[in-house]
């Protein structure tokens, strides 16, 4: 390893740096050719630009960004048919050799890559929960007080989108990239430098959603319904760019995923014992690959219409909203899967280590997320009921949606299967389990109500739906996530933020949560729409109820980033190497993972859950010194 | 560590700084309010104030994002508006913008002022042919719509059509929105995006009490 | 290398998914495709079906000259038959300065696919916010295809610039899993010609 | 609680008393949207039943979550159970999906039919016959409610097509809303009376019910509309007698007397003027 670094080696150490120089170069030169190339009739009364404009710019600065950050290199370099990279070079790439400055350049190591997912989800998250927190305090009194009219709008929409964008990868993003290559026993992904592009086009997604506000904001919400998408100010641009970006992580991200799990698994490792995890990872990527696509047909005939004054949307001009409504949802509906099913799966990996039980019925709750991912493509009218459109059609959709609760269903049945007549361990992340359960149950409930037409058009488009979704993706997923980070902390960083304070920090949580959605419920119930920052006085006393554990809410999440940022950033408390005792795979390779996880690949795999019969999972093969202490 | 805890710390005081940066720039920009002149006489018992504002084609650099919509239609000087309670607003509009037809010709009406009348150039109507509107005032939760006449293209240059109304705030203070309903904002479709969805050209606040 | 572990299995040191999951992805990307291709496929017959304001298509909005839309078929066929040939001898092991001239005709050929569905794209004669949506929608669907093409394209360039720099001789998978995309994305086109020409 | 058995007992009994409380506390709460029309009460019944239902089996997904994550610790199991039935009992998982399969089916077909019976909305407009004036009250007096942005207005063709801003119905009188918008996609949401359907620019969207209940409610837009879609919402929508309702027709024709020259003629969406991008 002692020849002298490349010169692309030398300039990726400034990857980051280079990248934020290639995106300026990039917006400008793309704002200056859509400004004054591209002929444009309308909106030219606007001294910030004009829409093609702003949208060139934010797409060749994404370019110009991934550019510097050297995504072109290899591509290019194939294109003249240069040499492969050197061994020392993918090494490199790899991030060998460690060093905190590969999680600032790109690497293509799927652990880095999990923890950069990880810090950027985390910060959408808290980015988009302080959104709430100005949401809920606008909403104190009937009348517009902290917002006006406008930047309310925009702000709901912030909140919304930012939250879509955590959502979609909060699960597969930081563990699936993290644990499914360990799990399945390859030492990379498929894909790896893929893999690093569906992470860093999150950053410019995030930066360039947030940029609406220079641009007069967005009036839309996360659902972006046209015509009315047509007729906003510059801010609608970076919405759609910022989508569209998200939608390409996904599908990537999901292509990448299936390819790996297809084709790179360990000798001796069948589909049919996989841990549930990787089941569900599986699954979700099918949903992202199949499902985006359709996102990115939207987003392309909306900046169409916004930058070339096509009327794919507008009726007057031959278009029709309803165009939107089924592309969108098509897409929108498999992505609320999306966010869930890798919860179920992480949590159905996280039950038996905390029970010392066998995951009890495995096969079922692979039919069952499979069953979840199947149903998921035919039932996004529901989110049409009372548009007006296709009326003798709603049946089947009230019928294929109140059927997807038999495959969530069958996700209870495992988790009871599990916990019956065990002797559960009440470890945080088994907390937060519980919380999971507990809030998905009033989601999926909630659901039942929807979902049947007649009751639909009382409660649809009303703060119930929100509370509903809330308690899916929010007390559902997140719930996950947080349990997640608390298990999966000590294998990802050898340290931990296990401490008594965290048990205290759930039941906040929980309850605030719950306080909070439960009044929303009930505001929904009585009459309140969504996204209005003016409501009937009547309403006041629970919207004051659900401001107040809003609050409470936003500040045990805040306990929960200071408690990791404490414990694992600034105490480094050490982690023992197997904390919770698990047979999983991923326990098994020493901490922290060597860069190529495995000095073999394990072979002999059963499935990771005997804890009758305490059988690890996998066989590391002569003398390995993971396997010691399993 | 104690290194590691400043790191914290500074992030944490970027973070807060550009939380701030938002909430003063973003969330709320306090606009330049104006209020009603009054008047020493009353109608129908209650005090009279007096506002005077204009509608331009083009707000320039008056308006209110400090000239980022320079060409953007408007009231001027504001369209954020505070009386008294309980009083009688006696408006004033000169309407120096050009004639562009309501979307719906029901606002060509005028409803809810006194006696459900207008004056215009000082003959008094009930209403107006749609076609010809270049602007209305209207104030949906007091039930106040009066619609202005636009000046023909032929007119001579800076002509401009006086408005004027009269009508009914409540006793209790409370804030309310106004529009124009006119699709006025050229470009935009079905004319009703740019300054029709932004405060301060053709969307205000008036304030009660 | 191999040895033998405790539970008498052997111990490998990698598993190489290769060109597996080269040809595997290959497919996976065209079922993704697919979805897009639906997308747009609704979108063409929803706005024909609904024809709102009879905006779908209004007189005046003509439809790309048939000789042109067929030149624009005639050279990915001949690229797709070039790949098939180069597959073919791959695949059998009999590489020869046979393959690099193939792999330079279907160059050749996707290059001049690109410029002649440039020149489709606009050869609706039409305005643009009083097209209608069927003028609209065809361009957007050839300007995808268009991308597609040139996507893979370069693809097929890097692939010839790296066998005739004898840098990356071509492999039987690789040749394979380009074949199956550039087979997909004519065959979509195909299909949209039939719907711009005799759809509208 | 030493006892196994006495521990499952009580759970189940705890359980039991809860879902029954429950539902007789549902049964004689008041259900939303109320009884101001056939449509809401329709509606109403239609969300008490599936809480009815609901309400027991989410109570004891509830009880079972705690039994197991809690009475096993508390009185743990005297025998362990074998490996197989460890890893899953197919007659428990058949059960099971079959148990929430048949829920699901008979669920799907109550809202079926209840949808067949009460229509509510989004249906196909009547024939111009809606247009004359009904002769009995069965017989749907035809009201338009135009969405803009960002204000209701509404038309009554059987009254000379006049226009107010504010929606008055007779009671007792079948009503068929036409919502259209001029613009982009609003809601119509007349929550007393369980109406709610989107305005969609040049397409026509039906609803019909009979307001019961005299009073006056609030209406507003339930689908995001841009800047002022808050505040497009009314406090003064009314329900009065018929003989009110001539009288209120009466004040409205003469106010609406200026404009009715230039109003359109009625119909049931309208072409945008001058054109889609403003002058």
């Amino acid at each position: 390893m002692s020849t002298p670094p490349t010169l692309a080696r030398r300039l990726s150490e400034w990857g980051l740096l280079l990248g934020v120089i290639g995106a300026v170069i990039g917006f400008i030169i793309g704002f200056a050719v859509g400004t004054h190339a591209i002929p444009y009739s309308f909106g030219e009364d606007n001294s910030l630009g004009s829409d093609p404009g702003i949208l060139l710019g934010y797409a060749l600065s994404v370019v110009g960004f991934l550019g510097g950050m050297g995504f072109l290199n290899y591509p290019i370099g194939r294109l003249f048919g240069a040499k492969r990279p050197s061994e020392e070079d993918n090494a490199y790439l790899h991030g060998e050799g460690g060093g905190l400055s590969r999680y600032f350049r790109m690497t293509t190591d799927h652990k880095v890559i999990g923890l950069q997912y990880l810090v950027m989800i985390l910060a959408f998250l808290f980015v988009g929960g302080l959104g709430a927190m100005f949401i809920r305090t606008e909403l104190l009194t009937p009348s517009p007080t902290v917002a006006n009219a406008q930047s309310y709008l925009t702000l709901v929409g912030l909140h919304s989108t930012l939250m879509i964008f955590m959502a979609s990868a909060a699960i597969i993003g930081p563990f699936g990239n993290y644990f499914v290559p360990i799990m399945i026993g390859t030492r990379n992904m498929a894909f790896p430098r893929l893999e690093a592009l569906t992470f860093w086009l999150l950053p410019p997604a995030g930066l360039i959603l947030l940029s609406t506000v220079f641009l007069g904001g967005f009036t839309t919400g996360w659902t972006g319904y046209a015509p009315l998408a047509d007729q906003n100010v510059l801010g609608m641009d970076s919405y759609l760019i910022a989508f569209a970006l998200i939608g390409m992580s996904i599908g990537l991200s999901g292509v990448n995923m299936i390819a790996t799990i297809m084709t790179k698994r360990a000798p001796g490792l069948p589909l049919t014992r996989m841990p549930i995890f990787v089941w569900s990872v599986l699954v979700t990527s099918f949903l992202g690959a199949l499902a985006a696509p359709a996102l990115i047909a939207a987003v392309l005939m909306e900046v169409f219409d916004r930058s070339y004054q096509t009327t794919f949307f507008v009726p007057a001009g031959g278009g029709s909203p309803y165009l939107w409504e089924n592309l969108f949802w098509f897409f929108g509906h498999p992505e609320v899967y999306i966010f869930v099913v890798p919860a179920f799966g992480l949590v159905m990996e996280m039950l038996p280590v905390f029970t010392r039980r066998p995951l009890w019925g495995y096969r079922v709750a692979v039919g069952g997320m499979v069953g979840i991912g199947l149903l998921s493509f035919v039932v996004w009218q529901h989110h049409l009921f009372v548009s007006g459109l296709a009326p003798s059609l709603r049946p089947f959709y009230m019928f294929s949606t109140e059927l997807i609760s038999v495959p969530t269903g069958i996700i209870y049945l495992v988790a009871l299967g599990t916990l019956w007549r065990a002797r559960t361990r009440f470890t945080v992340p088994m907390l937060f389990i519980f919380g999971f359960f507990f809030n998905f149950l009033i989601g999926g409930f909630t659901g039942v109500f929807l979902s049947d037409v007649p009751s639909d058009f009382t409660l649809h488009a009303s703060y119930f739906v929100q509370a509903h979704f809330h308690y899916t993706i929010m007390g559902g997923e997140v719930f996950a996530l947080l349990a997640a980070i608390v298990y999966y902390l000590p294998k990802m960083t050898g340290r931990t933020m296990d401490t008594k304070l965290l048990r205290f920090q759930f039941w906040a949580v929980f309850i605030t949560f719950n306080g909070t959605f439960i009044s929303l419920i009930s505001v929904g119930i009585l009459g309140m729409p969504r996204r209005v920052i003016s409501y009937a006085a009547y309403l006041q006393p629970l919207n004051i109820s659900a401001t107040v554990f809003a609050y409470g809410l936003g500040l045990s999440m805040a306990l929960f980033l200071g408690i990791l940022l404490w414990e694992v950033v600034i105490k480094q408390r050490v982690a023992a190497r197997n904390p919770w005792e698990s047979l999983g795979v991923e326990w098994q390779v020493p901490t922290p993972v060597p860069t190529f996880n495995f000095d073999r690949v394990p072979v002999a795999w059963s499935l990771p859950y005997d804890y009758d019969t305490g059988k690890p999972a996998a066989d590391f093969g002569p003398a390995v010194p993971a396997f010691s202490g399993a | 560590m104690r290194s590691r805890i400043w790191l914290l710390v500074g992030g944490v005081v970027v973070f807060g700084v550009l939380v701030g940066f938002f909430v003063t720039r973003f969330l709320n920009p306090v606009p330049p309010q104006i209020a009603a002149t009054t008047t020493s006489n009353t109608l129908q018992g209650r005090p009279v104030v007096d506002f005077n504002l204009t509608t331009v084609a083009a707000v320039g650099t008056a308006g209110q994002g400090n000239g980022e919509h320079p060409n953007w239609v408007g009231y001027l000087p504001t369209t954020y508006l505070k009386v008294p309670a309980g009083s009688v607003v006696h408006m004033t509009i000169d309407q120096e913008d050009g004639q562009t037809g309501l979307r719906n010709e029901y606002f060509g009406l005028v409803r809810g002022t006194i006696n459900d009348q207008m004056t215009v150039d000082g003959k008094v109507m009930g209403a107006l042919d749609p076609s010809l509107a270049a602007h209305t005032f209207t104030i949906p939760d007091l039930g106040v719509s009066v619609p202005l006449e636009g000046v023909a293209d032929n007119a001579p240059a800076n002509a401009m059509i006086v408005v004027q109304f009269n009508f009914v705030v409540p006793n209790k203070p409370g804030l309310f929105r106004w529009q124009c309903f006119v699709p006025c904002a050229a470009g935009t479709l079905y004319g009703n995006g740019g300054p029709m969805q932004t405060l301060g050209y053709m969307a205000g606040e008036l304030q009660v009490g | 290398m191999s040895e033998v572990s405790p539970t008498g299995l052997t111990v490998v040191d990698e598993v190489e998914g290769g060109g597996r999951t080269l040809v595997f992805t290959s497919r996976l990307f065209m079922a993704a495709n697919t979805t897009l291709q639906l997308s747009l496929l609704f979108a063409f017959l929803y706005l024909r079906a609904n024809n709102f304001g009879g905006m779908w298509h209004p007189s005046g909005i003509g439809t790309p000259p048939q000789v042109l839309a067929i030149i624009s078929l005639v050279f990915p066929v001949i690229t797709l038959l070039a790949l098939w040939a180069v597959w073919n001898a791959v695949s059998k092991a009999r590489v020869s300065n046979a393959v690099s001239g193939l792999l330079w005709l279907a160059l050749v050929a996707a290059v001049l696919t690109g410029a002649v569905r440039i020149l489709l794209m606009y050869q609706f004669n039409w305005e643009l916010d009083s097209a209608g949506t069927y003028a609209a929608i065809s361009t957007l669907w050839y300007a995808v295809m268009l991308g597609e093409f040139i996507l893979v394209g370069l693809w097929l360039l890097s692939l010839v610039m790296g066998h005739v720099r004898g840098t990356d001789r071509l492999s039987a998978s690789h040749a394979r899993a380009i074949l199956d995309q550039w087979a997909y994305i004519t065959g979509v086109s195909i299909v949209v010609y039939l719907l711009v020409q005799y759809v509208k | 609680m030493r006892n196994r058995r006495t521990a499952i007992r009580t759970v189940v009994i705890v359980w039991f008393i809860l879902a029954v409380g429950g539902d007789v506390a549902l049964a004689f709460g008041p259900i939303p949207p109320g009884q101001a029309s056939d449509l809401a009460s329709s509606e109403s019944m239609t969300i008490l039943l599936l809480a009815e239902i609901g309400w027991p089996i989410f109570s004891a997904v509830l009880a079972a979550l705690f039994f197991t994550m809690v009475v096993n610790r508390m009185v743990p199991p005297t025998e362990e159970p074998s490996a197989a039935a460890l890893r899953g009992n197919t007659r428990a998982q058949t059960a099971w999906i079959a148990g929430t399969l048949v829920v699901v089916l008979s669920l799907a077909v109550y809202g079926t039919v209840a949808l067949a019976i009460d229509q509510p909305g989004a249906g196909v407009p009547t024939q111009a016959s809606a247009l004359a004036m009904p002769t009995s009250t069965s017989q749907p007096l035809e009201v338009q409610v135009i969405a803009q942005q960002w204000w209701f207005t509404y038309r009554y063709p059987t009254y000379g097509g006049i226009e107010t801003p504010q929606l008055v119905l007779p009671v007792n009188q079948k009503i068929e809303f036409n919502v259209t918008s001029l613009d982009v996609v609003h809601s119509f949401w007349f929550y007393a009376l369980g109406v709610k359907a989107d305005a969609v620019p040049l397409n026509d969207n039906v609803v019909t019910a009979t307001p019961t209940k005299i009073g006056t409610y609030r209406i507003q837009c339930a689908e995001l509309c841009g800047l002022w879609h808050g505040n497009m919402a009314d406090n003064t929508a009314m329900v009065v007698s018929p003989s009110d309702f001539a009288a209120w027709i009466q004040q409205e024709t003469t106010l609406d007397a200026p404009i009715m020259k230039y109003l359109l003629p009625y119909s049931h969406t309208y072409e945008p003027s001058p054109t889609i991008y403003g002058s």
